[in-house]
């Protein structure tokens, strides 16, 4: 696709990510200027003080695109679902 | 080879039964079940809800088991995680290894623990006795009981 | 803490429940099962006999149990092992670790079998399908596995 | 007690040491001459063809004195109970 279609994306949030943005998901369009899970979270920060809240230590946020876990430097283009979350505490 | 994810209990009896009856090749089975601790750091905890991400969780869960397959001459595994509320000596995670070799169903077993717990995208938030809420922080040593089996 | 030599049969799951009941400070509970296999060596097994020493059994058992507790912090522990005429798929032994740590639990278990298998004095007679009795030889690797944990 | 003094001690057999012997058990008295558990075997393969079959390979031979494994060179004196096996297959 070309550079400057916004990609349309369905974002998840999890545990404490979630309750401080205060929804489970969402569905948004990326500006073009978002290239990789850094971007994103850099522009979700923009979006109002729970995101402030939830991202404002982004090296604790650990990122899946479309439910494989991925970097910081991961591409977003193309992903169908994003998702944010703390380290995972299973088992 | 198996891999659940339920709300419901499980009993490891009897998932043992179902996973080795009529095979008489095995001779090593090898269970780790993890339970609800009653205490955390010091405090009581009266709850905990383990929230996850449905499909993900699946695809992790069988990707480990898929890798432990790789590694060890397993003739069978099974993987079953709980979500949702759980109280103190409830049943959390069931993992069954079976193989003709001792060594190897036990080493199985240690490894899909020690990835599944840095892998599989669960989160616990325990709720204390005096009702207070928090998440769970994930521990630096089970990202290095992890690391340890890297090749 | 318990060490029990019988020729009768155990379910794993009961015996789980009675060692771990209404203790919620576990966690993590290891168990290792091992059954009769119906094959040694590409040759069909029809029954095994397993001999014993009474008496000395039980203090080895309960010596190696020991040892273990030594070791890991336990909060429970059972090994059970079997005599007598067994058929293919029988359960012969059966080793318990609970603990508040999932590395401990692992690490008591394998050390508990390793141990079991180079002191323990039972010996295995399989009898194969043409009727044939033969005593079973120890593996070198029994006796290695065992050596690992010295210190 | 005196060297001289006979050792009054139950034997014990397993396995194929036991089918080899024919018995499983039995109770001798042990010459003077015999100290520990390598003069122990050595005395016994002289008391009959069973006796040399079982023993005949020492090295695969392990004892165990008041049901505590030892080694060939375990004093017996004072024994009560002296157990002849082959190296153990539970588990």
């Amino acid at each position: 696709m070309p550079d400057d279609t916004p990609t349309t994306v369905k974002l998840l949030y999890f545990a404490w990510v979630r309750e401080k943005i205060g929804m489970a998901s969402e569905v948004v369009s990326l500006p073009a200027t978002v290239k990789n899970v850094a971007d994103t979270i850099g522009w979700l920060r923009t979006r109002g003080s729970g995101y402030e809240a939830a991202f404002s230590r982004p090296q604790v946020i650990r990122t899946a695109i479309d439910q494989l876990h991925v970097k910081d430097d991961a591409l977003v283009t193309g992903a169908r679902e994003i998702a944010f979350f703390p380290p995972v505490t299973g088992g | 080879m198996a891999v659940r994810v339920q709300a419901e209990d499980f009993d490891t009896g009897c998932e043992i039964k179902a996973l080795t009856a009529g095979n008489t090749d095995i001779g090593a089975i090898v269970t780790f079940t993890g339970t609800v601790r009653g205490q955390a750091g010091g405090a009581s905890i009266a709850s905990m809800v383990l929230e996850h991400y449905p499909g993900m969780t699946e695809a992790e869960l069988a990707s480990v088991e898929r890798e432990a397959l790789q590694r060890w001459p397993l003739d069978a595994s099974l993987i079953v995680h709980r979500y949702g509320e759980l109280l103190p000596g409830d049943n959390i995670v069931l993992v069954i290894t079976a193989s003709a070799h001792r060594a190897a169903a036990f080493h199985a077993a240690e490894f899909l623990m020690d990835y599944l717990k840095s892998r599989a995208p669960f989160w616990k938030k325990e709720t204390s006795a005096d009702g207070s809420g928090s998440w769970v922080d994930a521990r630096d040593c089970d990202g290095g009981a992890a690391e340890r089996w890297k090749r």
